[in-house]
């Protein structure tokens, strides 16, 4: 008997719960730029989440997936993907796709039950949102196999929770871009929870970082809740993605601080104590603790920075409520590139009806 | 006796027979602590516990592969599928395996499993939780496909899917789960798997619906009988095997079918129930078949669902369609 | 110009059009130096390389999956199910991504792919080799679903799938892949996905079938002519979407209509075209509608099989059936 | 950045090429008794083998999945079980089947397109051969649930071939028996081919045995062509899985040493000199030479074994041969316990054509 393969996992954090930064932090974290970038994102993004479900509350908005608690590891990612990249979102990463270019009133059309909100402004290959669980992670190595044919520099990057490591798509992901070795890097956002279903239920595995190892991939975890480290883990295994170096599949460390959706109440499966925990560790708190340190953020300019952006947040959400409805027809127009006689014939059924003739 | 929901009577059946019947499980996404996502779960776990009540991890081949690995080892295992739109991962082992385990083995193993499934439109659900797959089902040979449509119906045809010794698709019409309450004594009687139920009696037209839509079928039934149209309503119940016959001596009697669900049409189980009518009741029809169905489009987000669904106006002037025709 | 097989014809077009549009790449279990199990892509390795002729992993739900996400980045993916009968890991990310993505996104990703798989039974092979699995995908709304008959239409029907910017399932009937050659100019000429062919002209009776039940359906019409009964026979060719407009046309003449297909009866195509004769040809039927088909069983190992498809004489049985009426 | 987890793979062999025996071997590699059975039942194997695909040549069976050169793997797995325990099969493992009590006609018959292979005399509660590759792993999972609910101190094993360790349900039957851990045991039966597809191929992974490294199992990479390592590693995992100790992942690693099936034809892609290789690292061979050194087999023997082997295959074979095909109506008569109506009316459809009543 003698050993033939040994792998490890590595778990990586620079900024900790207290906003202290470690002594090996990556040279960006010295850049206040940077730092206030990323703060200032983060804090957008809370702010229109909490608008998003006051209006699902209000009967505004239909169902809603928050993304309270994730803010570090969704901003990262956009911040360290190229607009020419393909990102392939779950359903919550609004923290990634604003920072691509989509808008806050495409959210919010989505949720509010209107196709349009899918026809983005962000990048136009980027996927829309996809409520199938783990099945983006398939098409993002679909999609970087396409760029290693056409031999273009891109990386596909596709983002899948905790419980959606569990689908077989995302094993299915996890080795074919080992198979092919494609520019891919498969995030995990591991927020502890699958609507109910714990973590420890989902897998055996210690960490979800090491479901790469099924397929040859590098793997990587990372504290979810440290913009820092996640921007640089983010930076460095893309960039070894888009030079041929292989696919990677990083585990972001979080906590869902929200229910599921709107339509969830979480109180009836998860203990409040355990949250009120990870309120200590969620990522705003600690990065401000060191722009504070630093002396380039405090109260007034978070008062200042808040109303901001609560007011760009109630323009994007008036647009959204000015949004007619779609004409009816519409169901049929984006079936296929032609209309096949078929579809011809239900269409005008429909125009006939909506114009009263019934008979 | 109080009176209770569409799912209050799912999770009834569903304790009666683990009550009776220790080798009956669920197992599924959310089933446990959290009651499930619609809540037909509910209580479940705090009665019978973690070992016959099952947290999957989240994915649907597992479920279905455990499902029918369980059920050859001689479990009843009732999977559930959390919404409609997430089943299309588990017809592998549906089609390949559940199926035909007893065709393919002589009759050495057989899978006694129910596949639970919420299913259809109208409840502002997001994309993917408003699906109607039922035709996708009943084309596979060694499946039956249910499909309820009030609490009494769904308790005792639940219970007669857990104690078939073959796999059952029991998919539940979400629209109606909490439409209204009625009585269901929690007598643990089944009711048969190949009859459908004549809800209301007619003689101008026959309308033949299932799920959610008996409601709007009922309805639009309602306000043909204020103008004097008399029509008979079928709720198919068992979507596979149709109980024909019953259709037939309907049709024999008005002459004219109207067939209304809410899923595409084309190739959907209308089309079934019609081609049945082409090959058998031919020369009882004084007008052609009218199929008022969802169209073969997906249904739309839920801005304009409703425009989807067929609505008690498309189905009445369906019928008014057929009774040009004398 | 040689004359071909319907496999080689497969072959050509797909040459064809990789040579003429480079994004159009071909990936499957052993497509790659093998050539494919029935040697579909022979020579496609050669001639294009490993960068346009892919050999994956070992699962459908990976081939589907990745041929989804390249053709959502603007390739055109052929993507080759080895059989009818592992098809079904692949419907999930062809109902809920390739047939959708166009209407999600409101035109702004579409899926311009094809899904090849060989079909049907009669070949002796073992269990899950002789599928005909169509009416699951032509019930789902945004796909087009193909199944051609001779040599010159696998190829024009191959080539209009390939450059369809929407996708396209197309079963390819595996018991007349070699059954017999024709000349088929290598001319890039597609033909239409929406129109059935008249095969042979009748006017007592119309018989509609598909694949390589196209044969069968030929030779009852051969040995009918002989007993002075005069049979038309229709190759859907396109299973959706169906052009029932030539069906209608052919029914008006010989109010008569028998529809072969060896799929399982309950709910396949022959019910969506009997339906369609429900709703539009019921004052032009003298006899009832009748479908020769599958019995809703899988298909036996082969040692029964023959007994399972619709034979020659279940076809000539069935148009008798019509002919008693007047 | 710090190291969270850590695995690795052993490789096991004890017998090598040569007939060498290890020095660390386990003890009843000192049993003669012990390797005679194997090595008898290896080589009637072999015997059965060549015979059925005879037989396929003539056109007396259909097509034939051969099992050369995977004798010692699933013979192994068979000793290693008990009858009360579970044995999900893909379609090549005659050898593990046999040690069970499945019938030579049996395989026959169904190869021979006769449903009442699957019948068979083995364990009644065994799968029958499972043609969708890897979905047996999920139901060997299933079962392994079913007994760890029902407190029953039985095993679920699956056998996978390399290939099949890239399908989906092989992963998801890893996930499972991790997160519930299942009394399961899944081996791998790694040829190295899959039809024309190399392992390099499937995947990017080192060694296939560290996929179960995904679900938290315990992974072990055997030579597969050694039967001491493969009965005593075979032995050691389920032991482990039946008293509670969580399932496996085994890597068996061997060679396909004939086509794929016998439709199949090697020589299109694969090179002969890797087959002449292959050859020489076979487990008969190796395991033959130990018993000869240990002065337990000669030439003799060998001669009169095969006699004897032959002779009983062909009992089996006329057996086969001999069978009666069943009535037509039998496709209907095992669908469902009770026939519902509509399939009533199709088999009396049948029996009146069948006795020629076409009308
Ligand atoms: C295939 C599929 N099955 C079930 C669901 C229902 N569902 C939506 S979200 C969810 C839990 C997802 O958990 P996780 O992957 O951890 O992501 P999170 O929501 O926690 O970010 C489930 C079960 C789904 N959307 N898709
Ligand atoms: C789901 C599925 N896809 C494709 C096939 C066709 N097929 C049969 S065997 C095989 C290769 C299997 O290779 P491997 O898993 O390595 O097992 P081996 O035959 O080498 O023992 C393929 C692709 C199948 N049976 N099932
Ligand atoms: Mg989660
Ligand atoms: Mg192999």
């Amino acid at each position: 008997m003698h050993t033939v393969a040994r792998f490890h996992i590595d778990y990586v954090r620079y900024l900790d719960e207290d906003g202290q930064l470690a002594a090996d932090a990556p040279a960006f974290a010295a850049d206040n730029a940077v730092l206030l970038d990323l703060y200032r994102r983060m804090n957008f993004l809370r702010c229109f989440d909490s608008k998003a479900v006051a209006l699902q509350r209000t009967g505004k908005l239909g169902t809603y997936a928050s993304c309270l608690g994730h803010e570090a590891a969704h901003v990262a990612i956009g911040l360290a993907m190229r607009q020419e990249d393909v990102f392939c979102p779950m359903y919550r990463e609004y923290g990634t796709q604003f920072v691509r270019g989509v808008k806050p009133r495409e959210v919010l059309m989505y949720w509010g039950g209107d196709e349009r909100g899918n026809d983005f402004s962000g990048p136009r290959h980027d996927l829309p949102w996809c409520v199938p669980i783990a099945t983006q992670c398939l098409h993002a190595a679909g999609a970087a196999l396409a760029f290693k044919l056409r031999h273009e520099p891109r990386v596909a990057v596709s983002v899948v929770g905790d419980g959606g490591t569990s689908k077989t798509d995302f094993y299915a992901a996890v080795n074919s871009a080992g198979a092919f070795r494609l520019p891919y890097v498969g995030v995990i956002v591991n927020n502890q929870w699958a609507i109910s279903v714990p973590r420890s239920a989902q897998t055996g595995a210690e960490t979800l970082a090491q479901k790469g190892i099924a397929g040859g991939l590098h793997c990587i975890q990372v504290d979810g809740n440290d913009p820092i480290a996640m921007l640089a883990v983010m930076r460095d295994t893309i960039e070894r993605a888009r030079t041929g170096g292989g696919g990677t599949v990083v585990e972001a460390v979080t906590y869902r601080l929200s229910d599921h959706t709107t339509a969830d109440d979480a109180r009836r499966y998860r203990p409040e104590e355990e949250v009120k925990q990870a309120w200590a560790r969620e990522p705003l708190k600690r990065l401000r603790a060191l722009l504070e340190a630093r002396g380039i953020w405090d109260q007034a300019r978070e008062d200042a920075f808040k109303l901001e952006a609560n007011a760009e947040v109630d323009v994007e959400v008036n647009a959204y409520l000015e949004t007619r409805t779609q004409p009816v027809t519409s169901m049929f127009d984006f079936m296929f590139a032609e209309l096949p006689h078929d579809l011809r014939e239900q269409r005008e059924e429909v125009v006939r009806w909506e114009a009263g003739h019934h008979g | 006796m109080a009176e209770i929901t569409l799912i209050e009577a799912v999770t009834q059946a569903m304790a009666y027979e683990m009550r009776r019947d220790p080798s009956v499980i669920v197992l599924g996404e959310d089933v446990g602590v959290n009651g499930g996502v619609f809540r037909a779960t509910a209580g479940l776990h705090a009665q019978f516990g973690s070992e016959r009540v099952l947290d999957t991890p989240l994915d649907e081949t597992t479920i279905a592969g455990l499902a029918v690995g369980m059920a050859f080892q001689g479990m009843k295992p009732i999977a559930e599928s959390q919404f409609d739109g997430f089943i299309y991962p588990m017809m592998d082992h549906i089609i390949c395996h559940a199926a035909r385990m007893r065709s393919r083995t002589r009759g050495r193993l057989h899978c006694p499993m129910v596949l639970r499934a919420p299913c259809g439109g109208g409840i502002r659900a997001p994309e993917h939780h408003s699906e109607a797959p039922e035709a996708l089902f009943a084309h596979i040979p060694g499946l039956r496909v249910v499909i309820p449509s009030s609490p009494a119906r769904a308790y005792g045809l639940l219970l007669a899917a857990i104690r078939d010794p073959d796999p059952v698709i029991f998919f539940e019409p979400k629209r109606i789960y909490r439409q209204y309450k009625e009585e269901v004594p929690d007598d643990g009687e089944a009711l048969p798997l190949d009859v459908c139920f004549v809800l209301r009696d007619g003689h101008d037209v026959t309308l033949v619906t299932w799920g959610a839509h008996v409601k709007e079928t009922l309805e639009a039934a309602e306000q043909l009988a204020e103008r004097g149209v008399s029509a008979e309503v079928i709720d198919l119940a068992t979507i596979k095997p149709i109980d024909f016959d019953t259709i037939r001596e309907s049709v024999k009697k008005t002459g004219r079918c109207v067939i209304v669900h809410e899923a595409a049409r084309t190739a959907g189980i209308g089309a079934e129930i019609a081609a049945q009518l082409a090959e058998k009741s031919m020369f009882d029809l004084v007008a052609p078949v009218e199929r008022v169905t969802g169209y073969d489009v997906p249904i739309p987000l839920f801005r304009l669902e409703m425009k989807y669904l067929p609505s008690v106006e498309r189905i009445i002037a369906a019928v008014d369609r057929t009774l040009a025709y004398r």
